[in-house]
């Protein structure tokens, strides 16, 4: 069986994409001879040639705004920034432009456009390098947002994302860029708005995403020893949201605690928590509880993992709720 | 005080001075019929402006930016592209949108709060939707540049934006990326003075047609009032970028001769003085003293673009005052070509109960 | 007594303020001669000179970050951004530096910045002049924001924010913008961070903010006929959020309705939802229900009141709580 | 292919070629013993460079960028200004910090990942943290040197920043604005070449100094490998600023030796042959040969140096490495003057429960 990092699987779904669709385009910073930082774009130039992958001056306003003009002639852009906390000065290109574009034209353009965002921290990062910039593009009313957490769904969503005819913004979790997976890259499996149940659990939910999910998991072995069994999900995809999983989870566990490396305030965790409680009020034994990052910017590296959810966060955080 | 008319101290290119005599060779390249045209289009496009102000004050509009005293600017520079080329206006071109075809009822849907930026067919009518956000509409106009370069197409874009659009970063984002991909795009500035109430020298302590050298494309400085220069301008600029010589930045000078929108209250910072100099620089009374000398139109032609400006406007006027508002559904109708799950409910339980 | 308009109060918060303290700054596009496109600044330019009230080009990133280095000079910028949706270009340095520069520097500098933003819709406005911001400031950690819902509040956040050591965002409810309100103009009374009961109730909480504030209140009286008794709870700072207040109000209603115009998706609905869940679970008699905005662009002029929460949505809301 | 040594047509400001002869006037107002300092600050930078490398290589830095071939220009430029002015650096100044005063085991807690850009007093050293998004802190230069002229005090800012930020709208929206309120700025870019993997060529398609005119301020192009030339024409620009005269764009051509930072590898998209080239322009071996020709410095002089900055890199190498990591409470100390009192339980929670 083969085996895959993310940032292989990433750039396999690359490769794919702009081979069976001629129209696809990637660019960015640094994407060309040297592939990205992190390599993601690696081998794209040398095989489909600088026209279609090619590095862009270091303005990502103007990234984010050449993708509506190509978009209008025809091409599938697919941008990259090149990290989350560079992404911001293309907000307004993305919520005044990419997001609204289609409505402005009562649908008669649209945005196929990827951007995408090596995201999030744990890597040791210096500042600006561990933002999670979820919420923004989440809130933003016209633009779906994804996130993958292994390999081989990163090769899937990625694929399906730049098939989609909506904007997308695809949030790659750094921390888990060079993490290794086993099987075949496939398109087939779990749609995008699809969340998927990557542990069965009785006990409490653990809703997450992105390199989240693993800690998710591991918590969830810890607190399987105390017998104590949680089902994890991995969403996915946040917009949308797949707001049948969350109920169904809610049906069956009862307990819910969301996961996520964004600051606490307006962070995902608020809009699942308010979404369950419209979809599944009566099924709620204990407050949906939330570990987050903290309302502080993200931290040095020296302090990263007291900033990050933490497997002990998060057990505490179960125990509280299934002894609520 | 600086007074716009001159802001700088080199001559723009010039080829009908404001008295409608010949000052450079007035041979741009075009027919009679063509000549005469430009002059109906600026006429039309005024009527329908002063049209506009009339229907917003009567309620008809909601807010309205006017464009008068910019006809020849708008006109002779839309006039200069070909059918495949598109345009990315900001707010301000009514008038080029007239120009490209664009229908105008439907176009004046956006000023009359029934819809957003893009009423309008924008792909099929080479007019991208209103753009509103200062500047950012350059952009757009060197990505669809640059994929149509990719294309190998022989057209080309043209942004439209004002002297106040320079100072954004989106400007020089997109100035310095056409340049550096050699993109087919014209970057077209209207200067007309003014930012709502900040005068070019408070915008700016250069030239902006000077910016072009930095960029490393060239930059022209022309009489934004004279529709012939214009023309010829943006003529050369969407030849030079057809013959894949990359971007030109177009210069403008001209005037906004009224408020900056009907909200706007424009005695409030700038003097009756000002606006009567560049009355008189009147950009259809220069070129009609211009046609008229030289024998290309007649008084009875001027008559009959009247009296088309005139039943035109009236049809416009019957268009746009029967629009109704537009259903509810539409709401919920156009953010997605698949909406999310949740979207749908809401769409659902705000029709299936509307008050509800 | 004395009669406001909340642009009339926000005018005399910035005299008041710059009379009192020198080093106070006002600027932003067409604050200078014109008094802003609102008013707001009118007349400050006359009073206090072009040097300390001025025009800035077009520049809303440039706006934001003459903030940081006027800060740092030992100045206090009052900066506008004339529409919410011209605000985007600023994100950037909002995100990336006002918000986090305190930190950095390990509280070495301080950012004493306000940067006031008309925003909200129901003013029959064009595109991009109608958008609620408040999720994009609130998520970011290191700033507060305020939003007045009438004239008299107005001046008392303003004054307040001025005179706070972090970094505000104030957003101005346009729609409110000519309301009158009698009364007397003073610092006195609620803090920043205190939401503020408009209406006492007992059978349901309203949470709300700006204009809402309002229709909200309407919608009680509409309700009050009907004999359920709401409590109105104003919030006035979206951060910091005034947890005691509103653990009080659930303790007190048992039922919260939040409503605001931002859309739904991760609007503050969210984040008051999960905070009344972790705060005061045990007191919820029915899930916390949110009525806002939809999750699509903000509407042309003719569908605005169909995109806003009317007094209808909020009133079945109201009912569909208190008979759970 | 381009090469960047001279990447313009037009020749760069240089008093003392590369072969350390004399081409200009090398009298720039310095004393002798202020022309030995340029020396030493160099080879003391260059020393302290090639040590962080080493210590991050040993994992004592997180990712460090390495600034060798750069010493001229930062030296050069600092040394240029008075005590009062403000420094607003990127994230490759060590050596201008090291001009400054700053303490630079502070500084380094940066690149050790145990606090972020500002860990030592940005006020008290006038040098703003470390700036890590591309051309931000050019507007924070030009708003502080806004707030010093209103304060009518004789001072300038300059803010440092590379060929690559000049591609941001932010470069663009501080220039502007620095011309537009004559703000005593100077905005000093040091062309090195490559911004990461990006050749100047895929960056700009002009001359970065000439973009100066655009914006009505001056632009100088020097050569960044010559520090008396870097030194020279910073002095003016100050000078200018101090005057009243507004700001100036100073271009300085240099060049990057070592990969963009620890985390690069330059082999992937750059020449040896290119590198080669530049370490014949090398800025302190140039300026050695002058001073030793010119009579300025000896052989002890540059003996004494490398002592010093043999004990001084110890005693920072000691410093960094001794550094333990911050205490936990300092993650929630700083975001608010006044903090949120949801963050303050958090904060409670936290070190409370510490695993919890
Ligand atoms: C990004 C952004 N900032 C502010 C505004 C508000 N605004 C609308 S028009 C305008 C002035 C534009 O001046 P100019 O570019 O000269 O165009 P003109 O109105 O003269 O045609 C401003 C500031 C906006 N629409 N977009
Ligand atoms: C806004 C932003 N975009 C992207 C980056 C990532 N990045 C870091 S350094 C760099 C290249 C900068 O090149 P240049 O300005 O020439 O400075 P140099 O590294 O050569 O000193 C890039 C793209 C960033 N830090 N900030
Ligand atoms: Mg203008
Ligand atoms: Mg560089």
């Amino acid at each position: 069986m083969a085996e895959y990092t993310m940032v292989a699987a990433l750039n396999a779904a690359l490769r794919d994409a702009m081979a069976k669709d001629p129209r696809t385009l990637v660019f960015g910073e640094d994407v060309g001879e040297l592939g990205g930082v992190y390599r993601v774009t690696e081998g794209l130039q040398r095989e489909f040639g600088s026209e279609r992958v090619f590095n862009t001056p270091i303005a990502e306003a103007g990234i984010a705004g050449i993708c509506v003009g190509l978009s209008l002639a025809g091409w599938r852009p697919v941008a990259e920034m090149q990290f989350d906390g560079f992404s911001y000065p293309a907000l307004d290109q993305i919520v005044s432009h990419i997001a609204k574009y289609r409505n402005r034209t009562r649908g008669r353009t649209s945005m196929p456009i990827v951007i995408r965002i090596p995201s999030f921290g744990g890597i040791r990062g210096k500042e600006h390098h561990g933002e999670s910039p979820e919420t923004y593009y989440a809130h933003t009313a016209g633009l779906k947002v994804v996130v993958p957490s292994g390999a081989l769904d990163a090769y899937r969503l990625l694929s399906l994302a730049i098939a989609d005819p909506d904007p997308v913004i695809f949030l790659e979790p750094k921390s888990r860029y060079w993490a290794k997976e086993q099987g075949e890259l496939a398109v087939d499996g779990p749609r995008m708005g699809r969340a998927w149940v990557r542990r069965e659990g009785e006990a409490c939910t653990l809703v997450t995403y992105g390199a989240m999910v693993t800690r998710c998991l591991e918590a969830a072995e810890v607190l399987a020893r105390e017998r104590v069994s949680c089902r994890v999900l991995d969403l996915r995809s946040l917009v949308p949201l797949d707001l049948d999983t969350l109920a169904e989870s809610v049906r069956k566990t009862g307990r819910v605690v969301v996961v996520h490396e964004a600051p606490r305030t307006l962070g995902m965790g608020a809009e699942i928590a308010a979404r369950i409680m419209e979809e599944a009020f009566d099924y709620l034994e204990a407050p949906v509880l939330r570990v987050t990052g903290y309302d502080v910017p993200y931290p040095p590296a020296a302090l990263e993992q007291r900033y990050l959810p933490s497997v002990e966060r998060i057990t505490s955080a179960v125990r509280r709720v299934v002894s609520y | 005080m600086v007074i716009h008319e001159d802001p700088y101290d080199v001559a723009p290119v010039r080829l009908v001075a404001p008295d409608g005599t010949a000052v450079g060779d007035t041979d741009v390249g075009l027919k009679p019929d063509e000549l005469r045209d430009l002059l109906r289009l600026m006429i039309l496009s005024r009527r329908l402006d002063r049209e506009c102000m009339a229907l917003q004050r009567q309620g008809e509009l909601t807010v309205y930016p006017p464009f008068e005293g910019q006809e020849a600017a708008q006109v002779g520079s839309a006039f200069a592209l070909e059918p495949d080329d598109f345009v990315f206006p900001s707010f301000r071109e009514l008038a080029a949108a007239i120009v490209r075809g664009v229908d105008v009822v439907e176009y004046l849907q956006y000023h009359r709060g029934t819809w957003h930026g893009g009423p309008y067919d924008p792909i099929a009518s080479r007019f991208a939707p209103i753009c509103v956000p200062v500047a950012t509409q350059i952009v757009h106009a060197v990505g669809w540049a640059m994929g149509a370069k990719l294309d190998r197409l022989p057209v080309c874009s043209l942004a439209y934006f004002g002297d106040g659009a320079t100072s954004e970063g989106d400007f020089h984002e997109a100035a310095n990326m056409a340049a550096v991909f050699g993109a087919p795009a014209i970057l077209f500035c209207q200067n007309n003075g003014w930012a709502i109430s900040v005068p070019l020298r408070e915008q700016a302590a250069g030239p902006i047609h000077t910016r072009a050298e930095g960029y490393g494309m060239p930059g022209v400085l022309v009489d934004g009032n004279d529709v012939l220069a214009v023309y010829s301008v943006t003529r050369a600029a969407a030849e030079r970028a057809r013959a894949g010589e990359g971007p030109t930045l177009i210069e403008a000078l001209t005037y906004r001769m009224g408020p900056h929108s009907t909200a706007d209250d424009a005695t409030k910072y700038r003097s009756a003085d000002e606006v009567k100099r560049w009355r008189e620089r009147d950009p259809i009374d220069r070129y009609l003293k211009h046609l008229l000398a030289s024998g290309a139109a007649d008084e009875s032609f001027v008559a009959d673009c009247e009296d088309e400006a005139k039943e035109w406007v009236a049809d416009v006027r019957a268009g746009i005052t029967s629009l109704g508002p537009p259903p509810v559904d539409e709401l919920f109708g156009f953010a997605y070509v698949e909406p999310p799950e949740s979207l749908e409910r809401d769409r659902r339980s705000s029709t299936e109960a509307p008050d509800g």
